[in-house]
């Protein structure tokens, strides 16, 4: 019994330990740097590598969805066709317009990237496995977070295009908007968790009662919490149904319409790790990052917990965008405004009231209801305001 | 309650998406040169010439009447007429096509010229797999390459293709019929020899 | 509904309009009405306003080119021959003149009545193509007249918007009258006729050589 | 009596108030862009998403469609119908033979008649829900509906060419009937399709109807009055969702529409949910009558025996004859001189004349909009330049 614990240890630490066991070969004097880059190699493979099989896996679900194979030719099962998306945009000339900020547009697509990648510095996606422990990690993450709205602005006014501009607009407008709601839906998480620590806030989720974990989700504060982010966080990693900035019908592809080559791959790469980073934020946040869901399923490796959480989250994302329309910009506008912020106060308020609460079915009943009964008079205001219903229809004989 | 129309609709795509691994009439793609489809017999894209028996010159039934030509919409077809005659499949001297030519990049597979062909001897084909880099090799056809026999026309439409054979028949058996007549009436006028060249 | 009526009505209602009943000898029996140009406005407004009529769909404009033709017939003429009086059959030359013309085919919404058939006529073909515009009248009208104007040449006095709709704006033919040549510059697609070929292929030397003079011009 | 009821915002070429020409954004949409539908443009100024010109350019597909079938006999002519609007070849054949009829006085044989009407339903029925699917596209719903769309659809084009041959080229009406008969097991076949057809309406007003975000979007956008429906000759669904109480195959009672009972759906609103809800709806009564279509088709000859195939000259005249196509009335324009070829030859279509509206609709609304009401409007290229 205690060999198996011990494996599974090991298995857990596999990772961690050949660092130190490579870290050992190392002198003295070099050993922060190549631990900075021990640490940091792997997520830029891995993350890519992710980045190239959610390609195929949204792909494939999306086509599965819509009642169709998905792509099938490249390889078994469609599994090369990563690889050859890869070869086309590498193979595929680079096309920058004439009178484009030639330097603006070149910078843009590489800003996006390493501002996305520099968002994993704090994730931590195993138990000891985060590349820097910040005291203000989640601060950080929000700051290099921002970044991206910079590369999106810069690409969108460096390509000197109409749609590019309109894109590149929409981008602030929205980003700048939902960025608002992200950050005090998680604010509630660290006023629990009483650090801005992300190791911290795992480490406070990864204990259990009985089999059942602490994750921050289970409360009426944290579910609330979740879901808002969640939806902040679509908005700000462009998905559907907040995929106005590039809204594909309307204005071509937004702001890297001019973009092609391998830019265009740096672009809609820097979007999908930026959404696997606000991803891995919400599983650090609501879902105990790499905790197990039950105690009993501890033994199974922490990085596997992380990456399992994070495919699920992603299946949502592929499920959400076949599913629905885009929003219009000012109703997007009034989701975060009218709805997404009086929200997050509320919630704020109730995660206050709940640390201050007894433990015990009263405060689950007074805080669930302080969630609930606001987000649905306020939804039901809305939609009255508005008037939307399903219009009744007669018929002429 | 607002998200209650949202969660309907995806509930009813998670209901497509676990549809289309069980049934097969959700997923009805046909996966193209692997698979095809079977061929439907009413189908048609691009004309041929239809010869009887063995050999596609002796046996074409086109007679170069121009009526096709003159009739094609997209003016896809090209005909010259034979200074000579050659017996047709009934041996009965006929014109025959210099020059049959129908660029099939024109075409538009609108199926005029079959039905305005007394002599039922253009028909549609069903062969879909021509793309070709050769502009006039390959979509220019020629007389030779239009030609495919009657067997291959059977094949392809069999109900159009008995109704056609049984129609040419009649019309044989009909010319025949009156040749014969006409041929003894010859011989209990003058009675003196048979009727020279008469067909097989 | 009885067009002679409806002429009556509307020469009754409209001051000074005299209507021409045009019949159409088809089997459709869809005969129509032919107003001059100076009452049009106000024959198209009664025609859409009368409460017995309420033509206030106009369904399809469009315009048909009557080119100048010569129309010989036979005429029996007393003639002097040989110095007798003699009847004697001459063929007489007469050239009509040519117009173009423009017809609306209205349907009412409210009644469920129709088609009355409505058709103008320009002067001739070459600079009296002047009609008044019906667009204030029936909005329907204001892409179709469009159309007209840019396909047939007819020029609508009081259009809001009279531009081309389907040609570009620096064509200058109106490639819907009978006697529109189309120019002979286009790249012609090869095809099995010969005659064609012959043109493709000389459009695609000639093209050839400019292309090769543009590429030693570099 | 006068000229005043006309809207005249649209005719102001400067805009009234607000900001000066440097502030606004002129953008051309099209010819090349996901969602005009094919080569359309339209010239749009904007003050940052705000409409506040619009201008459609059309022409890019012209191929002078008249100018050909002018040139050709009246049969030749009807395999060009097909290209008109290429999403129902059906309906536009059925156009044109209905108005060869009238000009030459033709009658149709009543087993003609039914197969008219059930190759046009179904048409009609692959339109509309293709239009909903292409609607849903544009506003960026991912395909999802257009597949769906695309699989119904598919089951339809396969009845269209096992009875025609071809499946959206189908050529298929001839002056006084069709061209050939049913094969032997396609009613059953079609009765299937027909039958299943109705469980793919639910699973769309499942995923659609009452889905907010659709709502919101499409809801009092792009609304189209009563009054300017009329006057701009808008047809067909789009017409009716106004609330125009109008269908041809109710008002001229051709063909056999009067053995039918079926429903004409009518919006109130005239807004974009509207013009898909009218759509949705008649695809059920579409249904309908295809179901009691299918229970009675008669047996009999397919086309008028005194019809020869060529040599077709009808005697002077002229005559407009139109249908309900899916996408509204489809009119054909024929005069003829005696001879073999039409001396003119029209063609009504309604995806241009819908169009002349696009305009008064997209004012003041945002580029987003735009997407929408021109979707809604259901316009295909072919038929829009001819």
């Amino acid at each position: 019994m205690t060999h198996l614990v011990q494996l599974a240890q090991l298995l857990d630490q596999i990772f961690v330990l050949a660092k130190h066991w490579l870290l050992g070969y190392v002198p003295a004097g070099a050993q922060p740097l190549c631990s900075a880059v021990l640490s940091v190699v792997p997520i830029i493979i891995v993350f890519p590598l992710l980045f190239a099989i959610t390609t195929l896996l949204e792909r494939k679900g999306l086509g599965r969805i819509q009642n169709r194979y998905g792509p099938n030719r490249v390889g078994p099962f469609g599994l090369l066709q990563p690889i050859a998306d890869g070869v086309k945009t590498l193979t595929k000339e680079d096309i920058v317009p004439i009178t484009a900020d030639h330097a603006v547009h070149f910078l843009a697509p590489l800003l996006l990237v390493s501002a996305s990648f520099m968002d994993y510095a704090v994730l931590p996606i195993g138990r000891n496995m985060v590349i820097v422990n910040l005291n203000a990690g989640v601060l950080f993450f929000f700051a290099v977070g921002s970044l991206m709205e910079l590369a999106v602005f810069m690409a969108g006014w460096s390509s000197r295009s109409k749609y590019t501009l309109l894109g590149a607009m929409r981008a602030i407008a929205q980003m700048i908007s939902y960025e608002v709601p992200l950050v005090l839906a998680s604010i509630v998480v660290i006023m629990q968790a009483g650090s801005l620590s992300t190791v911290a806030i795992v480490n406070m989720q990864a204990t259990y009662t009985g089999i059942w974990p602490h994750w921050f989700v289970f409360t009426p504060w944290g579910f609330a919490g979740f879901v808002l982010f969640m939806v902040a966080a679509t908005a700000e990693s462009n998905r559907s149904p907040f995929d106005l900035p590039e809204g594909e019908s309307e204005i071509i592809a937004g702001y890297y319409t001019e973009y092609s080559g391998f830019k265009f791959a740096l672009f809609f790469m820097g979007e999908y790790i930026g959404m696997f980073a606000t991803s891995g934020m919400a599983i650090t946040l609501f879902l105990g990052g790499w905790s197990a869901p039950f105690s009993f399923l501890a033994w199974i490796p922490s990085y596997f917990w992380f990456f399992a959480k994070l495919l699920v989250l992603i299946a949502v994302f592929i499920w959400v965008r076949g599913t629905l329309p885009r929003l219009r910009m000012d109703q997007l506008m009034n989701l975060a405004w009218e709805f997404m912020l009086p929200m997050t106060l509320l919630n704020l308020l109730t995660a206050g009231i709940w640390h201050f609460m007894p433990m015990g079915p009263s405060r689950w009943l007074v805080c669930s209801i302080m969630v609930a009964v606001p987000c649905i008079l306020l939804s039901r205001g809305l939609k009255h305001k508005k008037k939307f219903q399903v219009h009744t229809y007669h018929y002429s004989e | 309650m607002v998200g209650e129309g949202i969660l309907k609709g995806m509930a009813e795509t998670a209901r497509n998406f676990f549809g289309s691994f069980v049934s097969k009439d959700r997923l009805t793609t046909v996966q193209y040169p692997e698979q095809r489809e079977l061929r439907i017999e009413a189908a048609r894209d691009f004309p041929f010439l239809v010869y009887d028996g063995a050999d596609w010159h002796q046996g074409m039934r086109c007679v170069a009447c121009q009526i096709c030509e003159k009739e094609c919409p997209p003016k896809c077809i090209f005909i010259e007429k034979s200074k000579d005659k050659k017996p047709d499949a009934n041996g009965k001297p006929q014109f025959y096509p210099a020059v049959f030519n129908i660029d099939i990049s024109v075409c538009m597979s609108c199926q005029i010229c079959v039905e305005v062909c007394p002599f039922d001897a253009i028909k549609m084909d069903v062969d879909y797999d021509l793309s070709t880099d050769d502009r006039f090799g390959g979509l220019l056809l020629n007389k030779q390459r239009l030609s495919k026999s009657n067997e291959y026309y059977r094949k392809i439409h069999p109900t159009e293709a008995s109704a056609v054979d049984a129609r040419l028949a009649g019309e044989r058996a009909r010319q025949e019929a009156k040749a014969k007549t006409a041929a003894e009436a010859r011989l209990t006028t003058t009675a003196v020899q048979p009727a020279s060249g008469e067909p097989r | 509904m009885n067009l002679e009526a409806i002429k009556s009505e509307i020469e009754a209602n409209v001051p000074g309009c005299r209507l021409e009943l045009v019949a159409n000898p088809s089997p459709s029996g869809q005969h129509s009405l032919r107003t001059g140009a100076e009452h049009a406005v106000a024959v198209a407004v009664y025609l859409r306003d009368a409460e017995d009529l309420r033509f206030d769909f106009c369904s399809n404009v469009t315009g048909i080119d009557w080119p100048s033709r010569e129309v010989s017939e036979k005429v029996k003429v007393r003639k002097l021959v040989d110095g007798v009086e003699q009847e004697v059959e001459e063929i007489r030359k007469t050239t009509l003149a040519g117009s173009l013309e423009v017809v609306y085919h209205l349907f009412s919404v409210e009644k469920k009545h129709g088609p009355i058939v409505l058709r103008m006529r320009t002067e001739d073909r070459d600079s009296g193509v002047h009609l008044p515009s019906l667009t204030p009248v029936w909005r329907s009208a204001e892409l179709q007249e469009r159309e007209v104007f840019d396909l047939f040449g007819v020029v609508f006095d009081g259009h809001p918007d009279l531009r081309r709709l389907l040609m570009w704006p620096s064509f200058t033919d109106h490639p819907m009258r009978r006697d529109y040549v189309g120019p002979d510059d286009y790249e012609y697609e090869p095809t099995a006729h010969d005659e064609v070929l012959r043109r493709a292929q000389q459009h695609r030397s000639e093209a050839d050589e400019t292309q090769l003079g543009e590429a030693e011009g570099r | 009596m006068s000229t005043a009821t006309l809207p005249t915002a649209h005719f102001d070429l400067e805009p009234m108030t607000g900001p000066s020409k440097e502030q606004l954004l002129e953008l051309s949409m099209g010819p090349q862009h996901p969602s005009t539908h094919g080569v359309f443009r339209m010239k749009v100024v904007l003050d940052g998403e705000r409409v506040v010109r619009l201008k459609p350019v059309f022409g890019y597909l012209h191929r002078n469609h008249e100018k050909i079938a002018e040139s050709e006999t009246y049969l030749g002519s009807m395999p060009y119908t097909d290209r008109l609007d290429y999403m129902c070849s059906i309906t536009n054949n059925w156009a044109y033979a209905l108005a060869v009829e009238k000009l030459a006085g033709i009658q149709v044989p009543e087993r003609a008649e039914y197969l008219r009407v059930i190759t046009g339903e179904l048409t009609r029925l692959q339109n509309h829900a293709c239009l909903i699917g292409f609607l849903m596209q544009d506003m960026g719903s991912s395909g999802t509906p257009l597949m769906y769309a695309f699989r119904e659809r598919e089951k339809i084009l396969d009845l269209f060419e096992a009875l025609t041959g071809a499946r959206m080229m189908c050529n298929y009406m001839r002056f006084g009937g069709c061209r050939v008969d049913l094969p032997d097991g396609w009613l059953d076949q079609a009765k299937k399709v027909v039958a299943d057809f109705p469980r793919f309406l639910d699973e769309y007003e499942q995923l659609l109807v009452s889905n907010e975000i659709l709502m919101e979007r499409t809801q009092d956008v792009g609304v189209l009055s009563r009054e300017l429906a009329v006057s701009a000759g808008i047809s067909g669904p789009m017409a009716r969702a106004s609330g125009v109480d109008y269908d041809i195959r109710k008002v001229d009672h051709y063909s056999i529409y009067d053995r039918f009972t079926f429903r004409v759906p009518l919006g109130s609103h005239g807004d974009v949910y509207d013009r898909f809800m009218v759509r949705l709806l008649e695809m059920r009564e579409s249904v309908s009558i295809l179901e009691q279509a299918m229970r009675a088709v008669p047996a009999g000859p397919i086309v008028d025996p005194k019809m020869k195939i060529r040599g077709f000259r009808p005697k002077p005249g002229e005559a407009y004859g139109r249908i309900e196509a899916p996408k509204g009335e489809l009119g054909f324009y024929l005069v003829s001189d005696g001879s073999p070829n039409p001396y003119r030859y029209r063609v009504r279509p309604p995806s241009l004349i819908n169009l002349t509206v696009l305009e008064d609709l997209c004012l003041g609304r945002n580029v987003a909009d735009i997407v929408a009401i021109l979707g809604s409007i259901d316009i295909v290229l072919g038929e829009v330049d001819r």
